[in-house]
């Protein structure tokens, strides 16, 4: 491929070995992921989203978690089979990560200076004092007041806003060309949230940092992000630009996304419909549709094929997988008419509803 | 944080109280005369009745409680009924062994038991786990004289690598200062008998730390295990840092703090079980004098001894908060 | 699993010991010192006595007497830590300074001073196991109660104006046993190891012939070259039981309560 | 009488050729590690009475006549060089050695024994509790003491003046508690200091002026109940007697498995009691010794007090002494070690003879039960819980064993025990206990010493409230055989005595032991004595 993507990731597999069985959390992801990006994956609690992110960058919880398949491509260079000591010079410094918790992200034991300093010394070969001077700047840049004294300052002296532009310092702290945030706002008061991602998202900008922004919540996603993977099951069930995704989603989980949020546009009639059912148990190997026993549009076929994520007009032109130009992709048997995304669907009462 | 120690002093102020009120009333619930039992076989008339005189046995109870607590706290501490030897000045002699003695089973339990924890906590699930479990479970299991008979007969008796019973070689004729043989030898120049201590020190540490050293394991290996799932674990790695780093830094720092706590807790255990390690190996200690004492009915000795010993307990967690609040900033600030 | 076993084969050692004891564990009918043999499997003690016989009745001795007195300190701390943690205010504050009080003293230098106090015998070794470990009760039980004073449906309970009383007893207390039921279970290994401690500091049972687990063990000590056997089943029987409610206490605390799995 | 004292001169005269009569030349040098059974309890000889504080004493303080290395009877000149006897019996005169120092430095002379006399005579009030024997062999202090005076004749002659005659005096000096200290040592330890809180005293507790004689070896440190230490006095008067051994560290060693275990280990070189049931692993270990101590010199027996029923029913007593299967006792507790008591003291002792005391025959017990018409046969029965004695080396087990013997016949125990030292001599001594186990080893080897002393002399003109034994001409007997003036006289009391006694049969003996010890193979010259008079001057240590 000529032009190559910052990030590719093939069809990546990972399972986790439990005492109930294997756990297939990601089943098959692809996505790529270019350079100044941002790219928003959402999704239920438990469909792979924070998973796959892990499994990115090597950090999935040993020794339970494993890639069994797949390919994760940072510049063309393979990350899944690399020596260990060569991921940790690849975390931090071109892939960064922001965490969900801010409260219980940082450590509590560890001034913010240690945390910021040891990033830095982690990977390049500069002084106490130049790795500070470099945290002065970044605490500034995200926005911290008296920075030189906040430094010496230890977690739980922060609110959890202001832990969270210190979780962004760190991650940016190395000029990282992929920034992973995992619902860095989730846990925020909905004011402060606002400002976070508003920061995030100049700080992104300022330096062309390509981003993938992993949230359930698809409002943020609305704002933030250029392109969204829906998730579902440990697989990409949809995705597109945000603008062709929101106006007309096909996959029945993403309308029911969609209709179980409040609108703040001000489109009225729009009732709040929740998803009925719950996500399957990823214990067994999917067979079929993962969304089967919750969609209202499935037909016999969804029972024991599995759908592929295909273009959603069934066009055959090649499929753009990244920038402005991606082409929408869905994975469904019986996409939602664009009439029917307003109204919603019943969930049928016979046969299989429970799997 | 020096707020937080003289909270902490306070605090321990009550418990204090307590303790004097219960020893005060240990003596006088005794069975029998009190003057027989502090004063003991060669008690005279005059004796007595300088006793009730000094003891004010006619007064209120509270008034007697009040000199009690005044003789305490002027460090009269009462006399051995055995041997009329002041309380105090005896039980200096022989606290730097048990001093020594506790020391070295707490070098052992933290030596070993902080990286067996470790170890069966990245292994956590597998075949050295369970071992490392098992044995930690046995240690829980074994009392500490039924080990201490055990390693006589084996490394003392059947191998001859270690010796069995007393400080130092009774040979060496070595003048202790302070009585902390270690540090005394050490001084004196003396590397031959240091080494001869630290030999004497071995099997009795071992017997008296293998509680501890269950424990220390167990709580490790839970701490480190807990820790390693948390969110800024997760983060470090993320950063990119070396897993020496992780585990260092960010693992352990966090990991130490029940581990503290529990040493602190342990402090009581190994007092106690200092009583019995001293009885098996001969050592000249607080605990095995206070046995004889027990036997000899000399009970200002039990009494102060225990006194002495929860004052220790005390004190020792005092510091281990203090430590604790050293290692967690959360506590200190607060 | 092995924790069941080793309990069973401890309980059943206690109770059974009276039928399936091969001797009298008084009788000296043996010669001294036998080694083990097919009539005296784990061999006879210096007065001709059948060792075997005389671990199991030992078992009992500790059952009853770990038993009991554990029951003894689960009531007393039970019953101060429930009122501290129920009511708490100054209550709670007296109750636990004097907890506090107790232990600041190694649980063993208590139990040697009650028992020095009170003299020797069952009764007093059982009251003063008791009493050195009723604070750990009174403590734990006090936590828990704290912990569930904020729980929800004892916040209900409040609200729809129930007694303190009937809150106490009827929502939280069935709510704080299990920590107490798994503490209890632990604490009978260290009560085992204690009651053989202070049989080994000569602080065992009046009647000399006891077959008290401790006892025995001092004066095997002396055999220890000439007769290591005997060291051997007795600390075995006290290290297995002891193995046994510390394994069945770590069960009980993983089935009955996975907030403490760890 | 005469013949008596002659005999005792003689027997002095002999020990001085003995002396002279050579010895293996030992190996000098190296530090021998003695394992006791306890800790001393004074450095104060005179406040003594304790056998662990004895057997170290006895190394550096020493008195004016001793007894013969390895005899309880033999009465040999040490300070003194020789002495003799008023006619009346009164007056003794003590010629003392010339050229004696104290380990301080100062004269042992005239002056220094008559300082040591004269507190024998008037020790403090506040410490006569703490000097058990020097008021028990005197009847008391001051004007109730029987020594009268001692009067410096010369610098060198002593006289020490009876208020009456007692045969036994020499064999009582030979006591530890009878040492001659430094008097300028005494005066520095506040030996004597009026306060009387014998912890103000430095001479007896280990500090300033302990333990300063004229022996072969010098106090160096006590380590209290830890260790005492002693060195090699180069200085002693005795040039053929200089100590070859460097030092001697004492350790108490309370238990016996360890003494054992330091012996095989090589930590202890000699341990002065062993525990019988030891003796088998130590004759297996070629690299140790069991040493013979002779003949016993010690009584074993079931103590009885006589206020409680129905030990007051001599026939209960009686059935008592047929209940005992004492050939088990002797050979489970003392394996071997020991003989079945026929008297109340050991057969080696002056005018004991064999009493004929009943054996064990469970019949003949039940029979005697029977007789006494006693219904109630509930015994409270004691035995001390935390320690060992020479003649009863296992408390525990022979009380189980008792015990089990008694029940077999009808009786009911009611088992009990205590500590030792202030908790088990105390209340027996004052007549708490109604049965319980106890013996004697002896100081000297008079009758006396047995009969007398340890168990059966009035205390105060009273029967003791020990064993509340009750019988006047028993106590006449034996105060007249002590004043006797012929020693035909003396045996015939003596024999009224013990008569007397085997008729009431107020405690039940049991046997008399022959205490061992063990040492390191390399250990040579050592002469072990059933009285513990051992001294370790004579040792050495064969090693390289």
């Amino acid at each position: 491929m000529s032009d190559q993507h910052l990030l590719e990731v093939r069809d990546l597999v990972v399972r986790f070995r439990t005492h109930d069985g294997a756990v297939h959390a990601v089943n098959g992801v692809s996505f790529d992921l270019a350079a100044g990006e941002t790219l928003g994956v959402a999704g239920e609690s438990g469909c792979g989203k924070s998973v796959t992110n892990l499994a990115i960058v090597g950090l999935l919880p040993k020794p339970a978690g494993r890639v069994e398949g797949g390919s994760v491509k940072l510049d063309g260079r393979e990350l899944t089979t690399l020596k260990e000591e060569e991921l940790r010079q690849v975390r931090g410094s071109e892939i960064a990560m922001i965490f969900q918790d801010p409260m219980t992200s940082l450590n509590p034991v560890l001034r913010i200076e240690e945390q910021l300093i040891e990033t830095i010394q982690a990977h390049r070969e500069v002084t106490k004092e130049a790795a500070r001077t470099r945290a002065i700047e970044l605490l500034t840049a995200v926005g911290v007041a008296n920075p030189e004294s906040r430094l010496r300052s230890y977690p739980h002296e922060f609110s959890g806003g202001m832990r969270q532009r210190v979780m962004i310092a760190m991650a940016l702290a190395l000029e990282p060309r992929v920034l992973i945030a995992d619902e860095p706002t989730t846990a925020l008061d909905v004011t402060i949230q606002a400002q976070v991602l508003d920061l995030l998202r100049r700080l992104t900008e300022e330096r062309g940092t390509a981003t993938i922004l992993v949230t359930h919540d698809l409002g943020v996603l609305a704002g933030m992000a250029d392109r969204v993977n829906v998730m579902y099951a440990g697989a990409v069930i949809e995705s597109g630009t945000t603008d062709d995704l929101f106006a007309k989603p096909r996959h029945p989980y993403t309308v029911g996304l969609l209709r179980s949020i409040p609108r703040l546009d001000g489109e009225t009639g729009g009732k709040l419909v929740p998803i009925e059912g719950r996500p399957p148990d990823l214990v067994d190997a999917p067979v079929g549709c993962s969304f089967y026993a919750r969609c209202a549009w499935r037909t016999d076929r969804c029972a024991t094929e599995t759908p592929a994520l295909l273009p959603i007009d069934g066009g055959t032109g090649p499929i753009v997988t990244s920038g402005p130009t991606a082409t929408h992709v869905a994975a469904c048997f019986n996409p939602v008419a664009p009439a029917e995304v307003a109204e919603g669907r019943p969930l049928p009462r016979t046969g299989g509803a429970t799997r | 944080m020096g707020r937080y120690i003289v909270r902490r002093l306070i605090a321990a102020i009550p418990v204090l109280i307590g303790l004097s009120i219960l020893l005060f009333a240990y003596i006088r619930i005794l069975p029998g005369d009190p003057c027989v039992a502090i004063l003991g076989q060669h008690r005279t008339p005059e004796a007595c009745a300088a006793l009730r005189e000094n003891l004010g046995l006619d007064l209120p109870l509270w008034e007697q409680y009040i000199r009690y607590l005044m003789n305490t706290l002027s460090g009269d501490l009462g006399a051995s009924v055995v041997n009329s030897q002041p309380f105090l000045a005896e039980f200096l002699t022989r606290f730097p062994g048990t001093v020594e003695l506790t020391i070295g089973a707490l070098i052992f339990a933290l030596g070993v038991g902080v990286p067996l924890g470790r170890l069966a906590a990245r292994k956590a699930g597998g075949r050295i786990d369970g071992l490392i479990t098992g044995v930690s479970l046995f240690g829980v299991s074994i009392p500490v004289f039924v080990l201490g008979l055990a390693l006589v007969a084996i490394f003392g008796v059947i191998l001859e690598w270690l010796p069995t019973q007393g400080r130092i070689d009774a040979r060496a004729r070595f003048d202790a200062t302070s009585g902390l043989l270690l540090i005394d030898t050490l001084f004196a120049g003396r590397l031959d008998l240091f080494v001869d201590v630290v030999r004497h020190l071995i099997l009795p540490s071992i017997a008296l730390g293998s509680i501890p050293l269950a424990i220390i394991t167990r709580i490790t290996r839970a701490s480190v295990i807990e820790v390693v799932n948390e969110d800024y674990v997760r983060t470090a790695r993320s950063k990119g840092l070396k897993e020496q780093t992780v585990d260092n830094r960010h693992i352990m720092r966090n990991a130490w703090l029940p581990v503290t706590t529990v040493v602190g807790l342990q402090a009581g255990a190994l007092l106690g079980g200092a009583v019995l390690t001293e009885t098996v190996f001969v050592w000249n200690g607080v605990g095995r004098w206070v046995v004889d004492a027990i036997q000899n009915r000399d009970y200002p000795i039990v009494q102060s001894t225990i006194l002495i010993f929860a004052l220790i307990f005390l004190v020792v967690n005092l510091l281990v908060d203090i430590g604790y609040a050293l290692l967690n900033p959360k506590i200190r600030y607060q | 699993m092995v924790g069941l076993f080793c309990i069973v084969l401890f309980a059943s050692a206690a109770i059974l010991a009276p039928l399936i004891a091969p001797y009298d564990p008084y009788a000296m009918n043996g010669s001294s010192l036998d080694a083990p043999s097919l009539t005296h499997l784990f061999g006879t003690d210096l007065l001709g006595r059948d060792i075997l016989s005389r671990v199991l009745y030992g078992a009992q001795i500790s059952l009853f007497v770990g038993v009991g007195a554990v029951a003894i300190a689960l009531v007393i701390g039970g019953a101060l830590g429930a009122i501290a943690g129920g009511f708490g205010g100054r209550v709670d504050g007296v109750i636990m300074r004097t907890t506090d009080v107790f232990l600041s003293i190694p649980s063993i230098l208590l139990a040697i001073g009650i028992v020095t106090a009170l003299g020797r015998g069952m009764p007093q070794l059982t009251l003063a196991i008791a009493v050195s470990y009723a604070p750990t009760f009174a403590r734990l039980l006090r936590g828990s109660l704290l912990a569930l004073r904020e729980a929800d449906y004892v916040v209900a309970a409040r609200t729809i104006g129930a007694s303190r009383l009937r809150i106490l007893v009827r929502h939280m207390l069935p709510n704080a046993l299990t920590p107490l039921i798994v503490q209890a279970t632990l604490v009978l290994a260290t009560a085992i190891i204690d009651i053989a401690g202070l049989g080994f500091l000569g602080l065992g049972p009046t009647d000399p012939r006891t077959p008290e687990w401790g006892t025995m063990l001092v004066d095997a000590r002396r055999f220890m070259q000439a007769a290591p056997h005997i060291v051997i089943f007795i600390g075995g029987a006290i290290v297995i039981s002891a193995i046994g409610f510390n394994l069945l206490g770590d069960g009980l605390r993983e089935s009955l309560d996975p907030k403490l799995k760890r | 009488m005469k013949n008596l004292r002659i005999g005792a001169i003689l027997g002095a005269l002999l020990m001085v050729a003995a002396a002279c009569s050579s010895t293996p030349v030992g190996k000098a040098g190296g530090t021998l590690i003695v394992a006791l059974p306890g800790d001393i309890v004074r450095t104060d000889a005179a406040l003594m009475d304790d056998s662990n504080t004895s057997y170290v004493i006895q190394q550096v303080v020493e008195t004016l006549v001793g007894l013969e290395p390895g005899s309880t009877s033999k009465v040999v000149p040490v300070l003194a060089e020789s002495y003799e006897m008023s006619a009346d019996g009164l007056t003794y005169t003590f010629k003392l050695r010339s050229g004696v120092k104290f380990h301080d430095g100062t004269d042992f002379n005239a002056d220094a024994v008559v300082f040591n006399y004269e507190r024998f005579i008037g020790l403090p009030t506040e410490l006569r509790d703490y000097a058990f024997y020097i008021g028990d062999i005197f009847g008391g202090y001051g004007s109730e003491s029987n020594l009268e005076s001692a009067t410096k004749i010369d610098d060198l002659t002593v006289a020490i003046k009876l208020r009456k005659a007692s045969s036994n005096f020499l064999l009582t000096q030979t006591l530890q508690v009878f040492a001659i200290q430094s008097p300028t040592a005494l005066v520095l330890g506040k030996a004597d200091n009026t306060e009387a809180d014998v912890t103000k005293i430095t001479a007896a507790t280990g500090g300033a002026g302990a333990m300063v004689g004229t022996g072969p070896f010098k106090f160096v440190k006590w380590v209290v109940g830890d260790s005492v230490e002693v060195e090699k006095n180069a200085e002693y008067w005795n040039k053929e007697k200089v100590a070859y051994l460097d030092a001697i560290v004492f350790k108490a060693v309370a238990e016996e498995a360890q003494r054992v275990n330091g012996l095989a280990t090589g930590e202890i070189d000699l341990a002065q009691t062993i525990a019988p049931a030891t003796i088998a692993e130590i004759t297996a270990n070629k690299d140790l010794q069991l040493i013979d101590r002779g003949s016993s010199f010690n009584t074993f027996q079931i103590s009885m007090n006589h206020t409680y029923a129905p030990i007051s029913n001599p026939k209960i007593r009686e059935a008592i002494a047929y209940a005992i299967d004492y050939d088990f006792l002797i050979k489970t507790f003392y394996a071997g070690a020991a003989v079945r008591a026929t008297n109340w003291m050991p057969a080696g002792v002056a005018y004991a003879k064999d009493l004929n005391l009943p054996g064990y025959d469970v019949e003949k017990a039940k029979q005697l039960i029977a007789e006494s018409g006693e219904t109630d046969l509930t015994i409270d029965f004691w035995y001390p819980n935390d320690v060992s004695r020479p003649y009863m080396p296992d408390p525990k087990g022979l009380f189980e064993a008792i015990t089990a013997n008694l029940e077999a016949v009808g009786f009911t125990i009611n088992p009990n025990s205590d500590g030792w030292r202030e908790g088990y001599l105390d209340d027996e001594n004052q007549g708490k206990y109604e049965m319980w186990l106890l013996g004697w080893t002896g100081d000297w080897a008079g009758p006396d010493n047995f009969l007398k002393t340890a168990f059966f002399g009035y205390k105060n003109g009273a029967p003791s409230k020990e064993f509340a034994y009750k019988n006047d001409a028993l106590d006449k007997a034996m105060n007249d055989a002590l004043a006797a003036g012929t020693e035909a006289e003396a045996k015939a009391l003596w024999e009224t005595a013990q008569d007397l006694i085997r008729a009431d049969m107020p405690t039940v003996p049991v046997a008399n032991s022959k205490p061992q010890a063990a040492a390191t193979i390399d250990l040579k010259g050592f002469i072990g004595s059933a009285a513990l008079n051992e001294p370790l001057n004579l040792v050495w240590l064969d090693r390289p």
